[in-house]
């Protein structure tokens, strides 16, 4: 049980649990934005989820300074990696919704509604 | 110490979440993703992760509410 | 294209880039000169705003001592704002008051505006030439001229003689 | 109703299939073997002292590139999508003026803003920040601009020129790196310096503006292609 | 030096002590302007006392924290007052309370005219 | 001693952004809610610098630095919206 009570665990949780909660909230609500926003909590989730795979017990931030020596570093630091890629992954996930928010735009303007059940042309 | 403020980070992020999820006004959901994105930024410095608090910190601030006010209003001008 | 306004935005910039890096290293000096210079240049050729503030030495000794006198506001007054809170009767007297101010330049306005704002128990909410309206948590008079007197009389004064 | 069960039980479904994984995670020990090699060669190799910069900038420079391309691209759909309608939005509406307060406010924040979008930039290599973060910023900037001012308009030139200048800095930086040093977007053709000072790290302070430039100018180009062109009263 | 860290301390805590009050304040005040009154003000103070306290503990991050008091000085009234009058703009429902509303009464005698 | 009171601020902060929480989901109208969230950001700037001292690292500051300046920004954006000024 004590391996649960370790702040990586409780992160990793958290971040599912917000995976969850936008998928939910993608499949369940009706209005496009709703859509939207759950996306873009989907994506806040997987973002916590891979940054706390990064962290290692103990750690401080992979920045060399007073702080943390360069021998040392190996010993201190936590992984830059997945901190890097989520870097990134956060500007993209921007554009994403921003892109999202185009298509609902343009929608709107074609059937002047938000909801996701009038847009029935491909339905089989 | 840290790990009680993760629980309670995420306690918040999660309620934060089923607001942004259920509440009728789509202003509220707006703003309450917003305030995930925030907490979420306190969670990565929790985490060692600096850099990307700042990236969070930066997109989640301003520019990811304006773009959904900016397509919220564009619909209510489309139909005055 | 106004050097004084230039000049006191080139100030304020690199001021800011000092205190952020810390250091008086001189590759970072020339870094912050130049983009300091840069952005001067660039925001503050077209606006007059930073141009009414001269640095002598009575402005300098003004600006502190309404550094002073603001601080001491603030702490006051929201003491006076945490007791309503605690009390359980919750005893607010609120409403929207009209105040009149003599400032003219815009920057001294805002700031004269943003004190008020910061100060528990007044808010201002809109400025329309030169009546403020602010919403005040305890109102003691409608009346204009008491009003401005019991709000702003300590702010105007220092702001007066600092922006003319 | 019935559909919202099966969508219920779908998602509890694949919280039984990902559960496993989460149960069975106790956090990492020690660094991996490749992030230990940056721990521990990153330092001399490259020079910067934050080693996420390097990661970014060098180590992972291509996927970089690859992401800024993805970042462009949605930019440029997103004009793409709503120029084509703007011709007939030029309609007179009621447009509340802004506070004296808010405008004059903005003169004063702008320039503010800008200059720590450009201590992010050029700092990137020693505290936490970057191109990524610095645009964002600058962008954030651009909007302080239009909530203050709603008419003021955009010098579009401009910013198509900042943004193919800065695209093209980059590349060629990194084809620099082909030739006077070992590989793409190697940052050694410059000295390296010393660690933790500003005029270190090579090439990455250039690049990382370069980035920061082109990550900004996109945000920007986003903001004004979703912005209202109206008129005020 | 150990006195030193304890007033430094002792400042953050009164800081918290007043972040605590603003949201208090938020949740017992009955209509928005007072909210703001007594909300925001309260945390600002509290956020500037609680980095102040931080800046006497450790003299490395004083510059640092003294920027960021800056920023939240000059933005924080800001966004006060954009939001007030919006909301006095929209009409928002103010407490029985009020004693006056000039700027309403302002505004009317405009459309009027 | 230090860390003991730096403990009980930490609680405290947190006690008020979950009292600021409680009126978000409360908060009768937009503003409220923006009000709600304007504090939230104002408290989690000293949370974060508590986490920097206890860390023990100057860095982490930029990234209060960063809501510091820009928090308001969204707030800003809730008002012009709600008076149509966008």
């Amino acid at each position: 049980m004590t391996q649960y009570f370790s702040l990586e665990f409780i992160t990793m949780l958290t971040g599912f649990l917000l995976i969850i909660v936008g998928i939910w909230g993608m499949i369940s609500q009706k209005n496009l934005i709703k859509i939207v926003i759950g996306f873009s909590l989907f994506d806040t989730g997987l973002n916590i989820v891979i940054v706390s795979l990064s962290h290692i017990k103990n750690s401080t931030a992979p920045i060399i300074d007073k702080a943390v020596d360069v021998s040392q570093a190996a010993s201190k630091i936590a992984d830059p990696v997945p901190q890097a890629l989520v870097l990134t992954s956060i500007v993209i996930g921007l554009g994403v919704t921003a892109l999202m928010l185009a298509y609902v735009l343009r929608l709107y303007r074609e059937k002047k509604s938000l909801d996701i059940n009038s847009y029935t042309d491909l339905k089989w | 110490m840290s790990i009680l403020l993760a629980i309670f980070l995420g306690l918040v992020i999660l309620v934060l979440a089923g607001t942004a999820i259920y509440h009728k006004n789509t202003k509220v959901a707006i703003i309450a993703a917003g305030a995930v994105g925030l907490f979420a930024s306190v969670l990565y410095i929790l985490l060692a992760a600096p850099d990307v608090a700042l990236t969070e910190a930066s997109i989640g601030s301003g520019l990811s509410t304006i773009i959904f006010f900016y397509v919220l209003n564009k619909i209510r001008q489309t139909n005055d | 294209m106004n050097i004084r306004n230039v000049a006191n935005l080139f100030v304020l910039l690199f001021l800011i880039w000092l205190l952020l890096t810390g250091t008086f290293e001189l590759t970072s000096l020339v870094l912050g000169v130049t983009i300091a210079g840069l952005f001067a240049l660039n925001f503050g050729k077209n606006s007059s705003v930073f141009g009414k503030f001269r640095l002598t030495p009575k402005v300098f000794v003004y600006s502190l001592i309404y550094l002073f006198v603001i601080a001491w506001e603030i702490v006051k007054s929201n003491i006076d704002v945490a007791l309503r809170v605690i009390n359980p009767k919750l005893p607010i007297n609120p409403g929207i008051v009209k105040i009149k101010t003599r400032l003219k330049s815009p920057m001294g306005r805002m700031i004269l505006a943003n004190s008020i704002t910061l100060t528990p128990g007044t808010l201002t909410i809109d400025i329309k030439d030169d009546e403020l309206y602010i919403h005040w948590i305890d109102v003691k008079t409608l009346d204009a001229e008491k009003a401005s007197q019991e709000i702003l009389g300590k702010f105007e004064k220092l702001l007066e003689v600092i922006y003319g | 109703m019935i559909k919202k069960g099966i969508l219920l039980l779908i998602l509890v479904g694949f919280f039984a299939v990902i559960s496993s994984l989460i149960i069975n995670f106790t956090g990492n020990e020690a660094l991996n073997p490749m992030a230990k090699h940056y721990a521990e060669n990153g330092p001399s190799e490259v020079g910067a002292a934050n080693l996420v910069t390097a990661v970014v900038v060098t180590y992972r420079g291509l996927d970089t590139l690859g992401e800024i391309t993805i970042l462009f691209i949605a930019a440029a759909i997103i004009g793409f999508f709503l120029k084509a309608h703007n011709a007939d939005a030029d309609r007179p509406s009621r447009l509340r003026k802004t506070s004296e307060i808010l405008e004059t406010a903005s003169t004063l924040l702008v320039p503010t803003i800008f200059m720590l979008g450009a201590y992010i930039f050029i700092n990137g290599h020693l505290t936490p920040g970057g191109g990524f973060q610095g645009g964002a910023v600058m962008a954030s900037g651009v909007m302080m601009i239009i909530l203050a001012r709603p008419t003021s308009k955009f010098n579009h030139k401009l910013l198509s020129v900042l943004e193919s200048v800065s695209g093209v800095a980059f590349v060629i930086l990194g084809v620099l790196g082909v030739v006077l040093a070992s590989g793409f977007l190697n940052n050694s053709f410059l000295p390296l310096g010393e660690l933790g000072s500003i005029l270190s790290a090579g090439a990455i302070p250039i690049i990382y503006v370069s980035i920061g430039i082109k990550v900004g100018s996109e945000l920007t180009g986003i903001l004004d292609s979703l912005k209202e062109h109206q008129n005020e009263i | 030096m150990e006195i030193r860290e304890t007033v430094g301390a002792a400042v953050t805590l009164l800081g918290s002590v007043f972040i605590f009050l603003g949201g208090l304040g938020i949740v017992r005040m009955p209509d928005l302007f007072n909210r703001i009154q007594a909300g925001t003000k309260a945390s600002t103070l509290g956020t500037i006392l609680s980095l102040l306290g931080l800046a006497i503990m450790n003299e490395a991050w004083i510059w640092k924290l003294l920027v960021i008091i800056f920023f939240v000085l000059i933005t924080n009234p800001i966004s006060s007052n954009v939001i007030s009058r919006a909301a006095h703009f929209r009409g928002t429902r103010m407490t029985n309370k009020t004693v006056a509303d000039l700027l309403s009464d302002k505004n009317k005698k405009i459309s009027e005219e | 001693m230090v860390n003991t009171i730096l403990i009980m601020a930490g609680v405290l902060m947190a006690l008020g952004i979950l009292l600021a929480l409680f009126r978000f989901i409360l908060g009768p109208d937009v503003t409220d809610r923006a009000i709600a969230f304007d504090v939230m950001t104002v408290s989690s700037i000293s949370v974060i610098a508590l986490i920097a001292y206890f860390a023990g690292r100057v860095i982490y500051l930029d990234v209060a630095l960063v809501y510091g300046l820009l928090s308001f920004l969204s707030v800003v954006v809730i008002g012009r919206y709600i008076e149509r000024g966008l």
